[in-house]
């Protein structure tokens, strides 16, 4: 009932999930083994930056823009060629459908 | 070959209208000119459905009242009438999107009064 | 009982339009009362379509012809084609219909407390149940006709609820290009139905799929047809329109936005798989819908990473997710003429995308609903500027998880098995179209990470200190779609040999389409 | 508002158009017309009062409410149509046999008998209700926007 089989293999969640359960017993059981010196409310808790000033939540959260910063340095070439065409421009729009479409007429035309 | 050309006018005609209102939706920057080049389109198509179901000499589709002979069809005249009342408010809807641009952004130029891009 | 099941198919396009038409005068009753007949009435439809559903399972496709004396009469005495407008409803019909019913229940709960306080209530809950209309009607119409007036009926109705909010001006600009872009693909719609019209004098899908002779004209239409369709499911290089409508469109909308697009897709799958199928050559044209599947998933999530609205940004994942769908029936597409290869792996890869669909719907669904549920709370959907709202909006991050994970494709939600049945069966199509699957899985992966650390994680901003929970009714909302979504992640298996099974049997049957109404022939 | 010629005009004129309106839909299953069309006739007389007397004199008497009501109790009329028939099918014409527009039309050349059609003549009307009503809100709406008032709710 709850298996997927196709091809080579079989997809059972219940299974997956029997798994997870197992792995995630030994590991509370593993994690339960080790020291318990974790105090809550006391000064353990608070942030540590190694003894500078704690900034205010607002900076110490990293804004979206800054995420994957690397990722988009690297693939600038990539975005800005992707930028230039969503202009956001209604007619852009048509103009790309009616290019396509042509397109597909050429080729439906000349493969069939 | 002369004698088949009165009879494509109307699909020429449906040719350039489909023509001239595709070059305004994709070239005209101002939004009613946009909303103008729809309506053309919508014109255009509605004559092609209203030209292919033209017979020759044919009369009204009214069954019980004509005399014999051709008629022209029917159905094509129903699709006809359903597109331009479907055109007819389609149109309004955009016009009055049109007017709040309008409002919010001082400016129907589709380049000016965009906010979404990217 | 009987009579349900008899006029079950006209009942549940029929009922969602009396309640639209009578929304503007009961609401004068009271607004409560006008909710509960709304919800009432839908959760009517809910049960008519499920007893639709188990019949045609149960007994094959179901034809309802209007004003006949028969429901099953399509070709009156003494025709030889089907004159009368008529629903055909069979297995992607009944699954598309499933898929629309559950996304705009949600929607509907969602939407009663979340419009509280806003003006023009009554002809928001007209326009949904209008919408709803429309995507059922073109799921389950038989004529091509009634495709484009459906079509144009979910457009308008998408359209107007698109820019509910006419006080902000980019949910007019949304509404506009919506309504622009869905004017002209409708119109080349009607123009691509004018000619296969002409040419055949019929309009009925079935008949005309039984007269085609795949000409130069037929061809043409094909390409109008299949872009417009191609249009309106918003997949690249024609799916600019898509970030911007739904970005703006006020909540629970979007998802049934969405869902519309899902109803095109359906409709592009109509006409390639019914009204021309099998008559050409299947390689060229799967390999064109391929193409244009891997090119949305991989821009789509490519841009969607990029983007920090947070909606937008799940806009762009609903493009990319359409490229699977795409992708997963174009392989299928391309194998159909082959029976070995169908057998091997084609069908497999055709239960993945049309599986895809439903589990996309509810998933992509969701998320558009938590996305809202954000904007409802602190009015912004930059993400910039959001920050530790999992310290106070815990059931949103919930849902937000399951969503986010489902979409990614992480054990054990739907949303892996059905990516499985894709990256499987396509690798032996071709290997490299499954490498790329992968990778845009992983991206997708990525950019949802982006979302929840930058929306829900990290220290509680002091703007959002009073941030609370959003209302009940919104929480059942996105609870319906978790629930679905949670059920389709631990019974895979019974899901798809119940639905989709039938469903992708439906699109290669073609014969069996055409039997359905011109069987009567004599 | 325009000059008094313009309004007594009109004022007169709208009588006609109203007439015509309504004999076009009423008539729309045995002459060329029906719900739309007769509607949208009523409509663009609105239109020219609208024209004639400026929006926010039209606004007084043509409540956005009121449209709203006769919009929606068109289409229920419509759809209420097709439910009747539902003993049968939807949309079946269960009037035709009955003594309301139950007739059968005589073939050949004739002036047209009004008293056929079944249900298609009640469609017209409420198509047409629904079309005066709609057609009439978009006008107004429209006018009093561009004249910078809103439509009440």
């Amino acid at each position: 009932m709850s298996v997927l089989t196709y091809g080579y293999a079989v997809w059972s969640p219940i299974v997956w999930l029997v798994v997870l359960l197992v792995t995630g017993v030994i590991a509370l059981y593993v994690r339960s083994r080790g020291q318990k010196r974790y105090k809550k409310g006391t000064a353990q808790t608070d942030v540590f930056i190694s003894g500078i000033q704690v900034p205010s939540a607002e900076q110490r959260h990293v804004p979206a823009h800054n995420i994957y910063w690397g990722f988009f340095e690297a693939l600038k070439g990539f975005y800005s060629a992707m930028m230039r065409p969503h202009t956001g421009i209604i007619n852009d729009y048509i103009l790309w459908l009616v290019a396509v479409m042509v397109v597909t007429v050429l080729v439906l035309v000349m493969v069939i | 070959m002369m004698q088949y050309i009165p009879y494509n006018i109307p699909f020429i005609a449906v040719a350039l209208l489909v023509g001239v209102a595709l070059f305004i939706i994709i070239f005209k920057r101002n939004l009613i000119k946009i909303v103008m080049g729809i309506a053309i389109l919508e014109a255009g198509v509605n004559l092609f459905l209203v030209t292919l179901g033209y017979r020759a000499g044919g009369v009204a589709p009214i069954y019980t009242v004509t005399p014999e002979g051709t008629m022209v069809l029917p159905v094509p005249q129903a699709l006809t009438l359903t597109s331009i009342v479907i055109g007819v408010s389609v149109i309004a809807l955009m016009l009055t999107m049109v007017m709040y641009v309008y409002r919010h952004m001082g400016d129907i130029d589709a380049k000016k009064s965009r906010l979404l891009r990217g | 009982m009987e009579f349900l099941t008899l006029h079950s198919p006209i009942l549940i396009v029929a009922v969602p339009l009396l309640a639209a038409f009578i929304t503007p005068l009961i609401s004068r009753i009271g607004n409560r009362f006008r909710d509960t007949v709304n919800v009432s009435l839908l959760s009517f439809v809910t049960f008519l379509i499920a007893i639709l559903a188990v019949d045609i399972y149960a007994n094959g496709t179901r034809v309802y012809t209007f004003g006949a004396t028969v429901p099953e009469m399509a070709i009156p005495e003494n025709y030889m084609v089907p004159v009368r407008i008529m629903f055909q409803v069979d297995g992607i019909s009944i699954f598309m219909g499933l898929t629309t019913t559950v996304v705009t229940l949600a929607a509907l709960i969602y939407s009663l407390n979340f419009l509280k306080g806003q003006t023009g209530q009554d002809r928001f809950y007209s326009l949904l149940m209008l919408l709803y209309v429309g995507m059922i009607g073109l799921e389950f119409t038989g004529d091509m006709f009634n495709l484009f007036v459906f079509l144009e009926i979910l457009s308008i109705a998408g359209a107007g609820l698109a820019s509910y909010r006419t006080n902000l001006a980019d949910a007019v600009e949304g509404g506009f290009k919506y309504i622009v872009i869905s004017a002209v693909s409708a119109l080349l719609v009607l123009f691509a139905i004018g000619i296969l019209y002409g040419q055949y004098n019929l309009l009925s899908i079935a008949a005309l799929a039984n007269t085609m002779q795949f000409n130069m004209l037929d061809m043409i239409a094909l390409a109008m047809l299949a872009i417009a369709f191609f249009m309106k499911l918003a997949g690249v290089p024609l799916h600019m329109w898509a970030p911007d409508t739904y970005a703006v469109a006020p909540a629970g909308i979007t998802p049934m936005i969405y869902t519309s697009s899902a109803a095109s897709m359906y409709a592009l799958y109509r006409v390639t798989f019914t009204l021309y199928g099998g008559q050409f050559d299947t390689m060229a044209i799967g390999w064109i819908v391929i193409i244009l599947g891997v090119l949305s998933m991989f821009i789509g999530v490519m841009m969607a990473i990029h983007q920090t609205d947070i909606k937008r940004l799940m806009a762009y994942h609903a493009i990319s997710q359409s490229g699977y769908m795409l992708l997963g029936v174009g392989v299928g597409l391309a194998v159909l003429t082959d029976p070995a290869a169908m057998a091997n792996y084609g069908r497999d890869a055709m239960n993945g995308g049309i599986f895809h669909i439903i589990n996309n719907a509810l998933y992509k669904g969701m998320l558009f609903l938590t996305a809202e549920a954000i904007f409802f709370r602190i009015g912004t959907r930059d993400l910039n500027r959001m920050g530790g709202l999992g310290h106070n909006m815990k059931w949103t991050t919930i849902f937000f998880i399951i969503g986010a994970l489902a979409i990614s494709g992480i054990p054990p939600f739907n949303g892996f098995a059905s990516k499985l049945l894709i990256y499987e069966s396509v690798f032996r199509f071709n290997p490299l179209l499954s490498v790329i699957a992968m990778f845009v899985s992983l991206v997708t992966l990525a950019s949802f990470t982006k979302v929840f650390y930058s929306a829900f994680t990290g220290p509680e901003m002091p703007a959002y200190k009073e941030v609370r929970e959003v209302p009940r009714s919104m929480l059942i909302g996105m609870g319906i779609m978790a629930a679905c979504i949670i059920f389709f992640s631990i019974f895979p298996g019974l899901v798809v040999d119940t639905i989709v099974a039938p469903a992708t049997e439906a699109l290669i049957d073609q014969a069996g389409y055409i039997n359905g109404v011109m069987g009567a022939v004599p | 508002m325009l000059s008094k010629i313009v309004r007594t005009i009109s004022n007169q004129l709208i009588l006609f158009i109203l007439v015509f309106g309504l004999y076009i839909i009423m008539h729309g299953h045995v002459t060329p017309g029906g719900g739309f069309q007769g509607g949208a006739v009523i409509a663009s007389g609105v239109v020219m009062l609208i024209v004639a007397f400026g929006s926010s004199e039209i606004k007084k008497s043509l409540r956005e409410s009121h449209l709203s009501v006769v919009e929606s109790s068109g289409a229920l009329i419509f759809i209420g149509m097709a439910f009747a028939g539902m003993g049968t099918i939807f949309f079946y014409n269960f009037l035709v046999g009955t003594p309301v527009f139950g007739g059968i039309p005589p073939t050949g050349p004739n002036p047209g008998h009004v008293w056929t059609g079944g249900v298609i003549p009640l469609m017209n009307f409420g198509v047409g209700l629904k079309v005066i009503a709609g057609l009439s809100a978009v006008v107004l709406a429209m006018a009093l926007f561009s004249s910078g008032e809103e439509m009440e709710e």
